[in-house]
């Protein structure tokens, strides 16, 4: 499928119903706009013909009280102009609020291309498929400067940032083909930094999946890393050091050397492994761990947390495979 | 100014303004105006050190144990007692002593300079203990712990600006003192040595809010 | 004057020096002639025609970067230049034309030679610190210019890390270094002015009968003094990450790249109301001019001055919707952005309210301020849908910005400053221009300035982003339609300049007051004399004393 | 060190005393507020010592202000002048740690 616009469209595509609502908005506010410009417009050019030098214009003083008009032009606007703010701002805070069963796609930008890769497995170059009919949610991060991932089908964007994930979700109910863009300037090849975006029938998606070669899933290529870079050689219950286990650690707390306690997410796994030495564990355990930064890629790093994320069942993962 | 002037003291008019007073006012305010730049200038660095605080609580810490607390300490009883020699000379000038006006001038410039080689050799102790990340040739003490090089570079980039401030000011000093000595000096730049001095004391102000900022509260 | 009472023990009040050497012919163009007191002049008047004549080579040169990027958009697929040469010329533009004209524009130009003037002054408070602020304004500009020259910048006006400290392998630091300097000679600036409007009024001229061109000058004279260091610390910053890698914008030693963002916008954004409100300020001036009426609600415009210069902390956020910064913090900054609209609506409302039942003259000031609403007006809401969170995800960083702050600083300033231009050209150059051209020039860049950027709001809700050298086929024909109205707009920028010179030799004699207007400036001779006025001029009752008074007027100033 | 008031006339130590007795106050009062933080510091008796540490900064930076800065002889265009700047820095800090203490 290739994307075919008009030469000239006014309108953009929808294909998510978030993406009808933005509309909607943007609508209604063009309707407010005109509703407050078009009487300084009227007005002005009114004013400036029957006022002109010379007319037989009754400029007698009107008699309007000042301050009762100053503050009503003052408030009835702002006052109208609030309740966008407040639909605007419901519409964002549940686009910041992925539903837990979205399918996590990965996203790794870089100057100038952008990487996905899909749960199960599947890497993408700058074009993206995903199904409809689901929540998507993606996982977005930049190796080099910040970039933004922006798709315009769905009305929505967000930077992709160095030093740790941003999110991005969506729930498409139309299929079709869209462009892609990176909207954070980034350099020299910006502007050819994207590419199209696919909506699909589940169905097809499958099907794209299968064409597309999966060689092995997310978390069993999670596994591959782990021992690839000799994570494993400590952290593997049982080995010479006794680098702490890291079966169950996704989700739960972790208490720190200096009191705090924070939760081991994503953000918080590849501060870790990137940085080992920040952030010391309470239990004791010597720092003994070299810092993996600049050694991993981004996008096997998201790789190598997923399969953290499944490390208590990976076992049974493996089985399945 | 709760006193009058000495007599024989005073602000001699320059042209565009009206009345010495206006003068006089005008001078105030400006160096007020300047000083509040001076202030958002060094409270975004210490924004910044604040943030990395926030963000690296351990690599920060780890970072400010190296710096020379007791010699900052010194450093700062070094600046009060500027601030002194400054307040004094302010005072001998609203009376018309020119001869201790111009020596505890010389004592503020002695102290700022003192200050300055403090600071020196605290750089320098710095060095001997590879704390100077941005040194390619010297491999930082603290290399294990990479964001501790945040605050150490925001320590440099804020004493240095400080520093900076208190070279130029004591240049500045200098400068006037030498003006100052002559005769009649008393009696038409009066207010140059008031608004010398409100300069002098935000510097030293500067290096309060540095001092705990940096040193302090991180330990 | 109660601020300098208590100083001043020993203050002799002196008598008005003895200004024989003063010719009573002699104005402040022709009192000397050699280069020498051009370029060590400390008259306010003559520092405003240094900065003047510097900030138009600037314009020039923005607009040369302009035309290369709408030459470049004409196609589609970037086949006229490189997309590092299309980065270049629109990063040039941005930077030339937002520090070396826009920012210094109305207030370095007319704010200098006008302020004194208004108040009833001889001079701004510090002449030689006025001086300094334009050769320090020229050093900075060298810097830029040398990085200009050397090869250029890529990395966009707005320099984020850390594309521009560690990725960019183009001449960043002299620009960052030119940039960094330029903002002391703004600090400068307004440093000058407000102690000058605290404490040089003439006896009698109090807050309230200062013309709103002054109130806007404070108001922006108090952004300078506020936001300018924030900016010269992040650009120290971000020189020393660049030229040292202290990392704290680097992610690779664990340092944010978004803090420099927040630090940049504490600046930027206020610094847009930096280019806005002297614009507000003249407007103010010319509308109740050529209606000859009192400027309606006069107290509620200067109050919506100071509050503008305020409210416009509050809310940098909003740039930032999309980078990265925490959801709480993206609803404060837009529930804050909204207040923006309560004093933009006073000052909208209250020009269109001093309009109605005046008596109105056409000639190009008012043709320029008249645009001037429309543009304002639509460059302001347009700003509201961007402060919206959910429509900001769709349209942040697309050509909606581009159209949106255009119809701001072009819309906005540009008109302001032109219609600025000439309404004070026979006060600052003792000669009338042509008026059949000016309305002509006021007209075509009215129009060409329509047809290019309204297209490009179009161009955004439909998600063309910003910055692209090359973009997507469909989105070509509303790109052609915005470069042709570009040469339209070349053509309208290129008439004034060109008119404007020649009056400088041929234009009639101008008149003390050739409009008709009433303010302190125009109550000395045209050109004015070197110390402004050869007699202390005497303050009016009130302020914008017009013919014509609205009965509102009665109840607020008895 | 020979005493250098020994050779003014009474009058004039009288004067010396009565124009220096502030400076010279405040002088011994930030010595003393400064040996409270240097010791909050060298000792760390408790982990949240920095808000005492910070709120003794604030009573030296107030100190410097209003006395050795003279603000509370300045007129109220002064005074405005002087706390206007920490007006704006708690802005931008306030504005700035929105986004930090709630990522």
């Amino acid at each position: 499928m290739t994307p075919s616009h008009d030469s000239l469209q006014l309108w953009p595509a929808a294909v998510s119903t978030v993406a009808s609502e933005t509309d909607l908005l943007i609508l209604a506010f063009t309707v407010l706009t005109l509703l407050l410009t078009v009487p300084v417009f009227v007005a002005i050019t009114y004013f400036a013909l029957r006022y002109r030098e010379g007319s037989e214009a009754d400029r007698s003083p009107s008699g309007i009280r000042s301050n009762l008009i100053e503050i009503s032009w003052m408030l009835i606007p702002f006052l109208l102009t609030l309740i966008f703010f407040v639909w605007g701002a419901r519409m964002f805070i549940a686009s910041k609020t992925a539903p837990p069963d979205a399918m996590v796609i990965e996203a790794v930008g870089r100057q100038w291309m952008w990487k996905f890769q899909h749960p199960t497995g599947q890497a993408e170059i700058n074009d993206l498929h995903v199904p409809i009919g689901q929540p998507i949610r993606l996982r977005i991060i930049s190796q080099d400067v910040i970039h933004a991932l922006y798709l315009p089908a769905v009305r929505l964007q967000v930077a992709a940032l160095p030093d740790r994930y941003t999110d991005l979700w969506f729930k498409a109910d139309r299929t079709g083909t869209y462009h892609l863009y990176c909207s954070e300037y980034c350099g020299t090849d910006h502007s050819v930094m994207g590419g199209e975006i696919t909506f699909m029938n589940p169905g097809d998606y499958q099907d794209w999946l299968t064409h597309a070669g999966a060689q092995q899933g997310r978390v069993a290529a999670g596994r591959t890393l782990y021992e690839a870079y000799g994570c494993a050689g400590c952290h593997e219950p049982g080995s010479a050091v006794k680098a702490p286990s890291l079966a169950g650690l996704y989700g739960s707390q972790v208490k720190l050397a200096d009191g705090r306690t924070v939760t081991a997410d994503d953000g918080w796994l590849r501060e870790k492994i990137l940085n080992p030495n920040g952030d010391r564990l309470a239990d004791g355990y010597k720092q003994v761990m070299p810092s993996f930064a600049g050694r991993i890629p981004e996008d096997e790093l998201g790789t190598l947390i997923d399969f953290l994320k499944a490390y208590p069942t990976s076992q049974a993962a493996d089985a399945t495979r | 100014m709760s006193e009058p002037l000495a007599d024989g003291v005073g602000v001699a008019r320059a042209g565009h303004f009206e009345t010495v007073a206006q003068q006089r006012a005008a001078a105030t305010l400006g160096i007020w105006a300047w000083l509040i730049t001076e202030l958002l200038l060094f409270s975004a660095l210490f924004l910044v050190a604040l943030i990395t605080r926030i963000q690296h609580p351990e690599a920060t810490v780890a970072a400010a144990q190296h710096l020379k607390f007791w010699i900052g300490a010194t450093n700062t009883v070094v600046l009060i007692g500027s601030s002194l020699t400054m307040s004094m000379a302010i005072e001998f000038s609203r009376i018309g002593w020119q001869r201790a006006m111009v020596r505890t001038m010389l004592a503020t410039a002695a102290l700022g300079s003192l200050f300055l080689v403090l600071k020196g050799y605290e750089y320098y102790a710095d060095w001997d203990e590879h704390m100077m990340p941005f040194l390619s040739g010297r491999p930082f003490a603290l290399a294990e712990t990479p964001a501790a090089r945040l605050f150490v570079n925001l320590y440099y980039v804020a004493t240095l600006l400080h520093a900076l401030h208190l070279f130029t000011g004591i240049a500045l000093l200098l400068g006037m003192t030498w003006m100052a000595a002559r005769a009649g000096f008393l009696a038409r730049h009066q207010n140059w040595i008031e608004v010398y001095g409100l300069y002098w004391h935000f510097i030293d102000l500067v290096w309060i809010l540095a001092f705990p900022i940096l040193y302090v509260v991180n330990r | 004057m109660s601020a300098s009472g208590s100083i001043g023990g020993t203050a002799r009040r002196e008598p008005h020096a003895p200004e024989s050497t003063i010719g009573r012919k002699a104005d402040y163009l022709h009192a000397e002639s050699t280069l020498r007191s051009w370029f060590l002049a400390t008259d306010h008047k003559r520092i405003a025609i240094l900065y003047l004549t510097s900030i138009t080579g600037f314009f020039v040169i923005g607009a040369l970067a302009a035309g290369i990027v709408r030459l470049a958009l004409v196609v589609p697929n970037g086949a006229i230049m490189t997309n590092d040469t299309y980065n270049k010329a629109f990063t040039i533009h941005g930077v030339v034309m937002v520090w070396f004209f826009l920012i210094p524009s109305i207030p370095a130009t007319f704010g200098n030679f006008l302020i004194p003037l208004m108040i009833g002054a001889k001079d701004l408070a510090f002449p030689k610190l006025n001086l300094t602020s334009w050769y320090v304004f020229m050093a900075g500009a060298l810097f830029t210019l040398v990085s200009v020259v050397l090869g250029g910048v890529d990395t966009g006006w707005t320099f984020y890390a850390p594309l521009s400290t560690a990725f960019s392998n183009t001449w960043v630091l002299p620009a960052l270094i030119g940039v960094t300097i330029v903002g002391f000679s703004s600090i400068l600036t307004g440093l000058n002015f407000v102690v000058t409007i605290h404490t040089m009024r003439a006896p009698g001229m109090t807050w309230f009968k200062l013309p709103i061109f002054v109130w806007t000058h404070y108001a922006t004279s108090l952004i300078f003094l506020l936001a300018t260091p924030v900016i010269t610390t992040a650009l120290i910053l971000l020189i020393m990450e660049r030229g040292f890698h202290i990392g704290v914008f680097d992610p690779a030693y664990g340092g944010d790249p978004v803090l420099f963002q927040h630090l940049f916008w504490f600046y930027s954004h206020p610094a847009v109301y930096i280019m806005v409100l002297p614009g507000m300020g003249v407007i103010s001036e010319i509308v109740p001019a050529f209606a000859q009426k009192k400027l309606f609600g006069y107290r509620f415009v200067a109050y919506a001055s100071i509050g503008l210069a305020s409210v416009t902390f509050f809310v940098w956020g909003h740039h930032m919707f999309v980078n990265g910064q925490s959801d709480l913090a993206s609803l404060v900054f837009s529930a804050l952005s909204f207040a923006v609209a309560v004093p933009s609506a006073v000052k909208v409302y209250n020009w269109t309210a001093t309009i109605h039942k005046g008596s109105l003259r056409l000639d190009t000031p008012m043709l320029y301020a008249m645009g001037y609403i429309g543009l304002f007006v639509l460059g302001g809401l347009t700003g509201l849908y961007l402060a919206t969170l959910s429509i900001n995800q769709h349209i942040h960083a697309t050509y909606f910005v581009v159209a949106h702050f255009h119809y701001i600083m072009v819309g906005g300033t540009v008109l302001a400053f032109l219609g600025g231009l000439h309404f004070w050209w026979p006060k600052f150059t003792g000669r009338m221009y042509s008026e059949p051209w000016g309305r002509v020039s006021a007209l075509l860049i009215f129009l060409g300035f329509n047809v290019t950027f309204f297209p490009q709001f179009i161009l955004g809700y439909l998600g063309m982003p910003r910055r692209y050298a090359t973009y997507p086929p469909e989105f070509q024909l509303l790109n052609v339609l915005s470069s042709a109205g570009a040469t339209i707009l070349a053509a309208g920028y290129l008439f004034p300049m060109l008119y404007l010179v020649y009056s400088l030799w041929f234009g009639r004699k101008a008149a003390a007051n050739p409009w008709n207007a009433k303010g302190l400036e125009w109550e000395t001779a045209s050109p004015p004399p070197t110390h402004n006025f050869l007699t202390p001029p005497e303050v009016p009752r009130i302020p914008y004393d017009y013919p014509i008074q609205a009965q509102e007027s009665r109840d607020q100033h008895g | 060190m020979r005493n250098p008031l020994a050779a003014l006339s009474a009058d004039d130590r009288a004067l010396v005393r009565r124009r220096l007795r502030t400076p010279v106050l405040t002088f011994l009062a930030l010595l003393a507020l400064l040996a409270v933080n240097v010791t909050l510091g060298a000792t760390l008796p408790f982990a949240q010592v920095w808000i005492v540490e910070l709120a003794v900064v604030a009573v030296m930076v107030a100190l410097i202000l209003l006395v050795s800065m003279e603000v509370i002889h300045e007129p109220p265009l002064i005074r405005l002048f002087s706390g206007l700047g920490f007006f704006w820095v708690a802005i931008l800090v306030g504005m700035t740690l929105t986004d930090y203490l709630a990522r």
